[in-house]
């Protein structure tokens, strides 16, 4: 039987299973492949609660979703096109979300009457009839990498682990993905157990046979290579960028990186991926808690390193304190908030935008300080490195709002060639900073930062602290004047910044009816939302915010030329309350909060309702 | 760790070199001062540049110590002194870091960082103000404000039992733990040297007089006439002896110390030897603190040698780097499954 | 020599001194003096920072104002009418602040070379003509009470604290108060020491007699009594006014007041007010930190306490974390911030309201919650009562934003019949909640408020939690539906509140050219400023907003009939963000961050250029 | 302190009656299964009212221990269940509280509230899962994990050392303090037991295996074969004896804990017996905690009686309130000087 290959450009696949089924590590090993076949891609996992669910659970579904495709990729997609549900609950769990007549590949031996009951089904929906609409095709994914794998060392539970290596084969070859690259990463992971890495490579080799030769495949996908500018690539998460900006801006300012944080989902990859760096002179300090973990930045950056603290929502909490100090000391700091779903502990696995308020205005006083948010995986690397610079020059704590979707989310990163990275001039002053008078730790240069003077200069002792200060002085200050001058200055250098940012981009017409206005990880719903209006010659354009504090110079001037703006966000409406305030103008405003992005179809609606 | 083995850079500092120009703020008779000045004196000899002390503290009237000493200082917030240090001391280990608190910043809203940072033995000196109140709001009772203490916060008398600074170190594994009073200025400089000399994280607890909020608390030991038959001041290998007439020394008994008279019954040889290396010793000196019946002790309670946080980071950076060599970016970036769009 | 008695209608008296001059002591005395003539007043204390700072220094002055007159009295007045100088260091800090033309009444004695140099005087200002345009009252204080006191038993220091009781004695002569409650005051105060009392009595009297006999002063003055509404009076800081309010809530709902606190300033004179009340069922609870205070709080409130906490900015920012834990468990819990200035430590004795953006926003998440600001001291009882009394009816922590100002300030209050204080209901379920399907600890009652059941309540056994919670069953959930629920459940929560809020009293016209909108503290100096610009025929109106979150019904319409609005605020423009988002339209905006409160003569001058 | 003389009130209450509808949601095989289960069993025969139980957690896979149990339950913030809990026990003295942490939890954010409650000896029961690891967030080092532990956030080794989370407890003073482990349901029964009838605040340590994360972290007392010599339950008034034979015991040889073999040299008239009461010998047995040359002690390691905060509270309240009367609205309102506008 020859069997046809259409052509598609784009696709979303859906990998879905208990958590001990593999489900992140196949959703991953299928986008390396898809990466190197050179499509333009976007992946989200999302896994359950905090706690590993029994067996078999709802509760337990743990999926990997990625879209790919041969023209520009904004989001990992809405509803998939392929669903691979290795157990009824996942099956049950994911099912909603498949599009129509969709794909879906099951593992028919999970199928027990005991499996069906814990996921809620009456019968069994692969042969009840009820999955009509789709197309199903359940394979015996257990009892087939049972007899490929009969004469293997591994035990009959070791054979059943490798199942989900079935699945990825059958894929692989359902979408001519190359399997070599996962042939060698298998043994490479596996180095010192061939027998597991053979076995392994035999369960993928069967599932992409099982695919070319059995009947119940007929069609098989193939997606062209995108169009991406020139350039090495490979696939990155948000957190693993924002650790690689971070040690790219320590190594441009000649700093070493020093990392105070308390792991917190979905934050801790950033601890993890640092602390592997000890040869990259990267310090990272495992705290009692966030505020330590802030605190211990804050004396690291007094003490001349280039510091930063990672964390969440709640963690972000506690550090509202010592973020204070951090500003009133003036001194320089990247404290990176990787968004999650609450008020309070929440949903700490799934995404929300909603840590916005608290970024810009969420502590005690009039304490300003810059906020800049990525707007997908490969900006952070760009956002971190560009928080790391503007705290340096600015002297100055700056705040990275990430959130879980871009955090754990990945898409291929254009690998910067690191002598093309702007060098970040940092400077100290030596003992030659003394004058008659003494040291003046709150001179200000021409951007009003203070000098950085560092412990262990001759001459230039002095104290800081949280006390308001007297300008220019240091010394402590309680006078009136004195504190209105300061608070002047703080709100100033936060200004300042602003002529830091480059024009906004505007996509689409740069006058017109509808502005979408967005922040973040909603970037890449909004554009394919756009787009789509675009093409259907609705007068729409996108602006995109990464610096949401202080907001870019030519905000005003865009938004005037539009008769309305729509802010989506996965909030109640925070950066809509800004702006509101800001342009003194009513905005359109789309919110939810389920834990989940956008569709862009969600989004399309609702311009839809503002065009009427 | 005897003095003289270490050797004692010709620096030639003073006194004078540590005392800045601004004026000192705290009430006039606050035991504060004789801490100060001893900080000053002792500092000098050390053998330490002075640009490479770094005085961090918190909130209360002896975190504005800082202030007071013309070296590097960071006068934080409540509680947080230790962690803030931990970073300092991690990414400059040339500095020599003091963090300076008090029973309320140290022990009531800083005692998580202050057990986290002995236990992790960064090498750096702490040194608690211990006047049993919270001077700075104007009287509160503190963490170590004593059962039944009459206050701003207990008018009827606090209902707290009281934390033992130095039991709650020993508690966390604390490497040296030492306890002097303001008003002795040979015990405050030997605190001073053994804790600034020590490798790893050093506690000193001060005794100290608040002359307006709880004057009087440590009358027993402050004062010159009652002092000796009070205080029992420990030395590494000597008998435990005390009183006026140093007639008195402490035995152990059904494990327990106690109080005995030297002459008939008991002979120096029969007396408890102070080791700083034991912690059953330790811990039997801080159980008298609060006991009536035995005299309150003071001077180096436990020093042992330990590995530091900061002497293993730095090993393991250079071991790591000697073995994958110095990380580039070009290393970073490309450390994934590369491809190339053409 | 007979003297002349002036009758006016309001005077301003600021006592100056060294911090151990005893010049709050003195001004309590005086205000105590005042209220009992039946004056109209409010009183401010103005310390330095949180040191003692050495004798006779700039840093080390004290001062405390009061304003009293025969009609009502808004704020403790702008510049003083008449000024106790009892040092050089007291002279030159307040100088600047009196009337032209004003009284200084100076203890000459302490103008010694050395107290001047100190000061910065380069020569005695009451001889070198400097004071020139004021009207001076040069005194040897000291040396007159060390005559008058010569056969007593205190020591010559003794004698020479006793000098502010001659002070005293002076104004009392000075503005024809009695002196008897002070008398007797000082009996009791030092009943067990006598000879310390009659010491000051005599004093103050020798003050008194010296006014009244020598030929310095001629004239004195008098008050008349103010118009005050029928009652009985006593005058209070907004602090103790704080604690009255919770203790009276917990009777009126048959709850014992658990009070969870840490020392601060300038909020612990709440928890030492209530440390005070053991027989009133008043639990106070020193905790170790703001987070334990909080919790604690938080665990009583579980466990069936009117709860509260109490704190200042710094230890606002601490609570973060647990306020969105109270939020999503809705349980009632009463938190008070009595702001200072910032960020960080900042400016810890002085004033500032600019913590109202943390309040409503600074949390992680949509964490909305109701915020109320008393307007004046007395209003904090009133603010305390009602905060309790929403918080128990809504099942939600609600936010109490006092300030140094309020809560140190104070003002005669009109004590309530206790009988005449609404009582709150309150209802806890009883075993016969359970049905079959359980006990449903987030069903909701008509104001949307879940039951408030008590652990030991037999059968109801359940668990609440920070992580996100099924509507109605409780059951933790991470499903995006039911996430999407709670959020507008909540944020609905604080929104029904608005249906509590009285129509909003304008003080004005309903309609005209400005209407200016104040919160918390700022209430009387813009009363001051609205009346004297009304007076002068200027179109100009006061609203004032007790709700900060919600904001009441009908702020829109009531902005809609005035052409400019102005928002004066201690902060950089924090209620302005939120009424600009709110209404969209411009604000004008009158900000200052000084750690003082606005003088009601730089409103006007703000309504002025307004109005052109 | 000994069983016999509580009387138990007959409330007919079984281990079901713990058990609520809901799904345990913890790995397969974790330790955490058996601790349920013993709390379960051991509840129902104390002789207090299911509905008077209230469990306070934190956050991480232990905290979730709430849920499985059917009486009230808070799971709240991280690290914080101390504080929340001396909330509900002082608004409630009636009630049972009893606080659910793990090592992260109670240890590492939480430290401050751990030691503090201790302190105060509010009379709450404080169990601590210590698996060595914090496991929620899957798989970090925490603050009791070894030296050297190579975790996701310590990939070349921990250069952290651990504390000893009861030595931390008895340097806050705590009154009872006890070790268990997961897999020895006699001597988790007796502990919670014991932890439930002490007045004060009760600390109970139990060694967790997170099979997860952290498997074998505690092998030589895991294992039912190596057990007896890797481990020492002490009884209070009984020499310690361990072993497989019963044949080995500590002595205490110049200040330190010395495993000795009975026979030949030594008789079990020569071997410390264990004191509850006597901090000295509390503090040797936790020196053995991390010294491979001695067993792990396990058991009641101390329990003293001293008097509560609660009953001091409530004691307070009565004095005063019989003193001054019930205060009333009236009373409190006027009583400053009141003034009248007629
Ligand atoms: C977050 C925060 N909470 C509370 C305070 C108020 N405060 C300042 S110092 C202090 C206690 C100081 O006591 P201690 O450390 O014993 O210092 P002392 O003044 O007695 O030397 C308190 C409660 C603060 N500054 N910050
Ligand atoms: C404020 C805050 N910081 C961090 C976290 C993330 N977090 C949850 S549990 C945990 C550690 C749990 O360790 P442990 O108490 O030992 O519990 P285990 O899971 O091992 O039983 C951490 C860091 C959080 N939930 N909240
Ligand atoms: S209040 Fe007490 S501790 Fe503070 S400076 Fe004065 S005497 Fe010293
Ligand atoms: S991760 Fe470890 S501690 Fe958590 S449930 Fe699993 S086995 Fe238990
Ligand atoms: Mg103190
Ligand atoms: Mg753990």
């Amino acid at each position: 039987m020859t069997k046809k290959v259409v052509r598609i450009n784009e696709a979303t696949i859906r990998f879905a299973g208990d958590s001990g089924d593999g489900m992140q590590l196949t959703g991953t090993r299928f986008t390396e492949a898809t990466a190197i076949v050179g499509n333009d891609l976007k992946t989200i996992p999302n896994y359950p609660s905090e706690i590993r669910a029994p067996l078999g659970t709802l509760a337990g579904v743990s999926a990997f979703q990625l879209m790919f495709g041969s023209t520009r990729v904004f989001t990992p997609g809405d509803m998939p096109d392929t669903l691979v549900a290795m157990n009824p609950a996942a099956l049950k769990v994911h099912l909603r979300d498949l599009k129509k007549g969709g794909n879906i590949l099951a593992n028919s031996n999970a199928f027990t009457d005991k499996n069906l009951k814990m996921a809620g089904w009456e019968a069994d929906p692969l042969t009840d009839g009820s999955l009509e609409g789709y197309t199903v095709y359940s394979m015996e994914m257990s009892k087939l990498v049972g007899k490929a794998l009969e004469s293997s060392d591994l035990t009959s539970k070791g054979i059943e682990r490798t199942k989900n290596m079935f699945a990825l084969g059958v894929l692989f070859w359902m979408y001519n993905r190359p399997i070599q690259p996962t042939e060698d990463w298998l043994r490479k992971k596996f180095a010192k157990n061939p027998s597991i890495a053979e076995a392994n490579i035999l369960a993928m080799k069967t599932g992409f046979n099982y695919g070319e030769t059995t009947e119940i495949f007929t069609t098989s996908y193939s997606v062209d290579k995108a169009e991406l500018p020139k350039g090495k690539y490979r696939n990155i998460t948000g957190n693993v960028a924002v650790a690689y900006g971070l040690v790219a801006a320590a190594k441009k300012a000649g700093k070493e990186l020093f990392l105070g944080s308390y792991p917190i989902t979905p934050a801790s990859e950033i601890l993890h991926t640092l602390s592997g760096l000890r040869n990259f002179n990267v310090k990272t300090f495992q705290a009692e808690d966030e505020i330590a973990g802030i605190s211990a930045a804050i004396g690291a950056a007094y003490a001349g390193a280039l510091a930063c603290t990672t964390t969440s929502g709640p963690g972000m909490a506690l550090k509202t304190e010592a973020i204070g100090l951090a500003i009133i000391t003036e001194l320089p700091l990247v404290i990176v908030n990787v968004q999650r779903g609450g008020p309070s502990t929440g949903m700490p696995t799934k995404m929300e935008q909603s840590d916005l308020l608290q970024a810009v205005h969420g502590r005690n006083s009039d304490a300003t300080i810059p906020v800049i948010a990525p707007l997908d995986p490969a900006d952070c690397f760009d956002c971190a490195f560009e928080a790391a610079r503007i705290a340096l020059k600015y002297m100055t704590p700056v705040i990275l709002l990430s959130d879980g979707y871009l955090g754990q989310g990945s898409g291929p990163w254009q690998i910067p060639d690191p002598k093309s990275l702007p060098e970040i001039k940092v400077s100290h002053p030596d003992s030659s900073a003394r004058t008659e008078a003494g040291f003046m730790p709150y001179s200000r240069d021409a951007n009003e930062a203070r000098p950085w003077a560092l412990p262990g200069t001759p001459g230039l002792e002095h104290r800081i602290g949280g006390l308001e200060k007297e300008n220019i002085t240091g010394m402590v200050s309680q006078d009136a004047e004195n504190h209105q001058i300061m608070t002047d200055i703080r709100a100033r250098k936060v200004q300042n910044i602003a002529k830091e940012i480059p024009p906004s981009e505007i996509f689409g017409e740069s006058k017109g009816k509808v502005l979408v206005i967005g922040w973040g990880s909603t970037h890449g719903s909004i554009h394919v939302a756009v787009a789509r209006a675009q093409k259907n010659g609705q007068s729409v354009s996108q602006l995109h915010l990464r610096w949401v504090s202080p907001f870019p110079p030519d905000l005003k001037a865009i938004c005037d030329n539009f008769d309305e703006l729509l802010i989506p966000e996965v909030n109640m409406g925070q950066l809509a309350l800004l702006l509101k305030a800001e342009l003194i103008r009513p905005i359109h405003q789309l919110n939810k909060v389920r834990g989940e992005p956008f569709r862009a179809s969600e989004i399309e609606e609702k311009i839809n309702e503002i065009l009427g | 760790m005897s003095e003289s083995i270490i050797e004692i850079e010709e620096l030639n500092l003073t006194r004078k070199d540590f005392v800045p120009g601004n004026e000192v703020r705290w009430c006039p008779g606050c035991g504060d001062y004789s801490v100060l000045a001893n900080m000053q004196k002792t500092l000098p000899i050390m053998g330490v540049k002075k640009e490479n002390y770094a005085f961090i503290s918190g909130i209360g009237c002896s975190s504005r110590f800082p202030y007071y000493m013309d070296t590097y200082g960071f006068h934080s917030i409540h509680g947080r002194a230790p962690a803030i240090a931990s970073g300092v001391k991690l990414a400059n280990p040339d500095l020599a870091v003091w963090v300076i608190t008090g029973d309320g910043d140290g022990f009531s809203i800083g005692g998580n960082h202050m057990i986290h940072a002995l236990r992790r033995n960064i090498d750096m000196n702490i040194m608690l103000f211990n006047n049993r109140i919270y001077g700075l709001t104007k009287g509160q009772y503190s963490p170590t404000s004593l059962l039944g203490k009459k206050t701003k916060s207990s008018p009827f008398g606090s209902v707290d039992r009281p934390f033992n600074p130095s039991a709650i170190a020993l508690g966390a594994n604390a490497t040296f733990i030492s306890r002097a009073l303001d008003v002795d200025a040979k015990g405050l400089q030997e605190s001073i040297k053994r804790a600034q000399r020590h490798k790893g994280a050093s506690f000193i607890e001060v005794y100290q007089n608040c002359i307006i909020f709880n004057d009087g608390e440590f009358e027993d030991v402050e004062n010159k006439a009652s002092r000796p038959d009070n205080a029992l001041f420990v030395v590494h290998g000597e008998p435990m002896i005390f009183g006026k007439d140093s007639d008195k020394g402490i035995i152990m008994n059904d494990h327990h110390p106690k109080v005995v008279t030297l002459g008939k019954d008991w002979t120096e040889k029969d007396l408890l030897v102070h080791d700083e290396t034991n912690s059953i010793i330790t811990n039997l000196l801080l159980e008298m603190t609060f006991d009536p019946t035995n005299p309150t002790p003071f001077g180096i309670l436990r020093a042992v040698e330990a590995p530091t946080y900061d002497d293993m980071l730095v090993a393991q950076i250079k071991e790591i780097t000697e073995i994958r060599g110095e990380g580039t970016l070009e290393n970073l970036f490309y450390s994934g499954d590369v491809w190339e769009v053409k």
